[in-house]
């Protein structure tokens, strides 16, 4: 084990699949010094140019060097600096990657890894905080990821970029600088596995990306208390691992969802429609979900503070779901 | 003038003349299944416009890349699709290119190194030069050719891509198939300034305008395009100027269109142009030849179409992906 | 009362509009020669160029075109010819025409209607079929519309030229051709309000655009054979009629959710989180939804036949909730 | 070169040199108040880049409009937004332009005709041709001006927008104000052909480039352009030549910077030639009347800003939309 951040985890992951394997490669703005956050740093000078692209600010292009990179026998990994930039290039993510296997008859696969460091961090106001997951988790052909902890960003980065299918990896941009245990050696981590945060009978906790940690401190503070809370941290988005929060919910009667984004048509609309569809017995209260408020996000610091899910408002929520 | 004495220029002359009389004999009997209500969903054809295929085609490689647009059929057979599989493909057949997934739209085939048909204008662009980075990865010395109509030239995925491709010196040559048109609209109302190949060239990018009537004349500027490509680095651009024949889909009857400028079109024929010159050369008994060697192709491959059978209901399940593929 | 059909409905819809306000104008593609449709014929030589504005493939620049001009203090009309291309411009519709008002303080209103006629068609295959009305109902800001009958698309297309507030206005692209009865005047209907199809006490059926005619034959099938369904047609998915859902739940404690979209975080997710949030207890069988499989829209005529949510599925899933 | 005899030309310089300060000092005042963690976020200043901003707008009515991009408070100040309302904004407040809801990034002013700061690059291309369009549907006679940064001219909105305000001959003035460095990336290096000129004349746009260090020369440009404008319809090019004296944004120290590059221009700074220049006219009592002013103003904002009270809470569910509100 060493103790990496988030940061260091995913450049070591990336430099660990290029130099496994020659075909992969990396393009974005300002990755010859290292990206935004520098999670790509140093690699140009150990993969060069030819690898380690540092594009134009082209985000319709750049997500198309991805689809014909891979088109060409390739497995490019694409840099999206934050989330809310792929807005710009949501024809080729959609249209183009998510589809190619399909609409030609399998002729064509797109092992494209696409890195959205999504989120809020303060002060960034609408344009550069929004969580659109649900969106790529409703686009038939991808495969989305969403991990927390820098032992996770680095294992299913691994495994997306070895993955044959086109997959969306949202980081957890507000959290670059936590750190974590790395397991040692060539650490992969499955892709559609919950991460089980905290056993526990009572309710069930379902989060992912940077809630987990807010969330991991709400369920400390029930369980002072007396509530005994299970967390899981989907990790992976879709697929998302139904056996286990069926089994959770079983087990607990209650599940609360909880996620950055807005609410409404989130992700968390989806898992409580289809635990409801499947264990709808099972539930002993509605189930509930926290989200953003359905609107844009503000960026004065009370405002920012109203807007987010809070530790308090989990706390809360499972509470009131607990209370007799 | 080429030199018609000599054996390989004939040759060639008649190689061309075959490729556009292929793509012109599949469309017409498309035209008619889709008519007979054979075909589903609609077609657009490229009747009109094959020398251009057929020319840039004939410069590159099997190794070579190219993408297309949504008017993708003549493309694909100048990169050597197989006939047979394009057409039960149009049929909507499991033998089709696409396995029935795609239609006319999507038509691809990677063995020939042709990477799809696309719904989108301008779609292919993008595409055409991240395959030639990913080229340069593997240490690939092909090139990628890309075709696109002269409506995309005014969508960013065109400014984005040319200048990427500029930047990084891939060799892509870009090939603006200019039908005077994009969809019911003359494209020049819409398209600002002195036209595609002057935008090429204010992003560095060396240009040439060819006549895309004249198979011979595309087929010199892309050989030279391309030898450049291959010696140098890219990229380069072609700016062909032809016509569309027929409407922009099959339903289209183009009440839009120019009358004057439509009977002076139709007279300008690639394969009427290029059989005259044959015909002057002496080579009509070659040109009769291709023609019935043609007809019983397609014909086979319309038998072979509607011989074929559709696909399994459940392989919409199938090539969506492998991790949480759906159910 | 006269007859009309759907295109017929829109395009008086939209004159009437734009003789009303001189500040109403639209643009899209090909709209010189009435649109790909014909919903714009005769426009032009009432209207002139410059309110009837026929515009270059650049699907970016229509949209900004009305965002611009909405900021400069007119009602633009936007046309994206399919549902599909907007997702070239959907950096523009999310990240600036739904902001706009919140992130300037309310100093910018945005009164823009954006016009998707969307879904599948014989043979249109995987990128020109597609249904997203969930990604528009996560985004907030933005008012979602797609009316299914005549009337009411050119009620509702009226009531979005006058909303203060951008609306993506869902066209029901395959059945364009039907008709139906259209009140005389000035026929605006209210955005927000589900339209009762039909009343029923077994089980509530909730549906919207291409849908509601399919949904209505199954429905019709089943009250054949002795079940009495409700069948409500949503129109209007944001803000959605809440009221009328809960209550009709309420009555038949069944909740069938049908949409034309992948099912995987489409609408019907939201909905049936919603109702198990708020009226769990009255619910006697668990809620179910039916939505395309998470694959692309295929080609083949047997494999779109497979793909479709059909009459046939829908009358099975009543049957099977009915079912003692 | 003004004949500075010339009362009105005095003036002139005078007031475009006081534009220049009031830019610099409000980034100077807003670096340090982030430092000290009064405002929150991050901010992209454009210290060195003031001419540009006065000197296009100087060329401007109150009536005609503006957009601007990340790096906007000096357009901002420049079209006349409130300096104490646009600093309450950076501080988060409820008497800021936006009530606190957009800060630096959004900072706008509609009644000054800003249309907004903008996050995204080059999104405020598109605006301004639209508002463009749609103050000819309103019978406006009001032109546009837009600002971009050099970083810009790769996405395809410009491209776009180009070529639709050429089609539609649309009064806009597009003003690229090329600081030499997008991000941390110097653009020469991914920004192919003869530059961001060459691009517009290739759509039919007539341009100029101009030192953007020198407001007198940017004002009589934009004079120029704006008069042409306003006589025969748009639309026109200046490709303004500046540089960025800060980092990127207020984090980056700017390591990536050719440091001869950096000497060489800190005594090209706008302001520190305009200085010599009034100083040379012996109006140096004038600048000093100026630079109180400023200061006065600056320091009145300031207060005011940290005066002023937060917005409630509740305010995020207020002016999201009418119809469908959060609850
Ligand atoms: C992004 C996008 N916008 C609009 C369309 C609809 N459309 C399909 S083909 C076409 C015209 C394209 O014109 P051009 O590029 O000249 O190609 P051509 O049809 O003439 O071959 C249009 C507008 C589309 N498929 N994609
Ligand atoms: C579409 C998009 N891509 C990337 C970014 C991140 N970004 C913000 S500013 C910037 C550099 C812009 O360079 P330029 O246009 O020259 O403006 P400057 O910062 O020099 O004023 C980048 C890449 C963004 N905001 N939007
Ligand atoms: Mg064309
Ligand atoms: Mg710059």
């Amino acid at each position: 084990m060493t103790t990496q951040t988030v940061l260091e985890a995913v450049r070591d992951g990336l430099a660990e699949e290029m130099r496994r394997d020659a075909t992969v490669w990396a393009v974005g703005e300002d990755l010859h010094i290292g990206g935004l956050y520098g999670q790509y740093r140093g690699l140009i000078s150990e993969f060069g140019p030819d690898r380690i692209v540092a594009s134009p600010i082209s985000e319709a292009m750049i997500v198309s060097a991805g689809l014909g990179g891979a088109l060409a026998g390739t497995r490019p990994v694409v840099e999206m600096r934050i989330a809310d930039f792929a807005l710009s290039a949501i024809d080729e993510l959609v249209n183009q990657i998510a589809k190619a296997r399909f609409m030609f008859g399998g002729q064509a696969r797109v092992p494209v890894v696409v890195r959205l460091p999504q989120g809020m961090v303060t002060g960034s106001a609408a344009q550069h905080s929004q969580s659109l997951e649900s969106w790529y988790v409703h686009v038939p052909g991808l495969v989305v990821l969403a991990p927390s902890t820098a032992a996770d960003c680095k294992g299913l980065l691994k495994s997306a970029i070895r993955c044959e299918d086109p997959v969306i990896f949202i980081e957890p941009r507000a959290i670059w600088q936590n750190t974590g245990e790395i397991p040692e050696g060539d650490h992969c981590v499955p892709i559609g596995e919950a991460r089980l945060v905290r056993k526990g009978g009572d309710v069930t906790v379902v989060t992912w990306s940077t809630m987990a940690s807010v969330a991991h401190k709400a369920v400390e503070a029930c369980v002072e208390t007396g509530t005994d809370v299970e967390l899981l941290d989907l990790r992976s988005l879709w697929p998302w691992d139904t056996g286990a929060v069926f089994a959770s919910v079983k087990k607990t009667g209650r599940l609360l969802v909880v996620h950055e984004a807005v609410q409404v048509c989130g992700l968390g609309a989806e898992i409580v429609a289809t635990v409801v569809e499947n264990v709808h017995g099972d539930l002993c209260r509605p189930p509930r979900r926290l989200g953003a408020p359905r609107a844009p996000v503000p960026f004065s610091p009370p405002l920012e503070a109203a807007y987010r899910v809070s530790q308090q408002n989990i706390e809360q929520a499972i509470r009131e779901m607990v209370a007799p | 003038m080429t030199d018609i004495d000599n054996n390989n220029e004939r040759k060639r002359a008649l190689a061309l003349h075959r490729t556009m009389l292929s793509i012109r004999r599949f469309e017409e009997a498309a035209e008619i299944a889709q008519r007979d209500g054979e075909i589903p969903g609609t077609l657009h054809l490229s009747i009109g416009q094959e020398a251009v295929a057929a020319g840039v085609c004939s410069a590159l490689e099997p190794a070579d890349l190219i993408t297309s647009t949504h008017r993708g059929h003549g493309h694909s057979i100048a990169k050597g699709a197989s006939l047979s599989a394009m057409m039960a493909e149009l049929f909507g057949r499991v033998t089709g290119t696409c396995k029935g997934k795609g239609g006319s739209m999507h038509i691809a085939d990677f063995s020939a190194g042709m990477l799809g048909a696309n719904g989108v204008v301008g779609g292919g662009l993008g595409i055409a030069v991240g395959a030639a980075q990913g080229l340069r990865v593997r240490g690939s010395e092909a090139v990628t050719a890309c075709f696109f109509g002269d409506g995309a030239v005014n969508r960013g995925p065109f400014l984005e891509s040319l200048n990427w491709a500029a930047t990084f010196r891939l060799p892509v040559l870009f090939v603006c198939e200019d039908n005077g048109y994009a969809a019911f609209t003359e494209t020049a109302r819409l398209t600002a300034g002195a036209g595609p190949a002057a935008r090429a060239e204010s992003l560095g990018i060396q240009s040439m305008v060819v006549d895309g009537n004249d198979v011979l004349a595309v087929a010199d500027a892309a050989a030279a395009m391309v030898e450049r490509l291959r010696r140098e680095g890219g990229p380069a651009f072609i700016h062909a100027q032809t016509y569309r024949l027929r409407g922009h889909t099959i339903a289209d009857q183009g009440a839009y269109r120019d009358a004057e400028r439509h009977s002076r079109q139709e007279l300008r024929d690639p394969i009427l142009l290029m059989r005259q010159r044959l015909t002057d050369w002496n080579l009509s008994q070659d040109v009769q030849r291709l023609q019935v060697e043609v007809e019983t192709e397609i014909a086979a491959a319309l038998v072979a179409a509607r011989e074929a059978v559709f696909p399994e209901p459940a392989s919409i399940y199938a090539e969506v992906q492998d991790i949480g593929a759906p159910a």
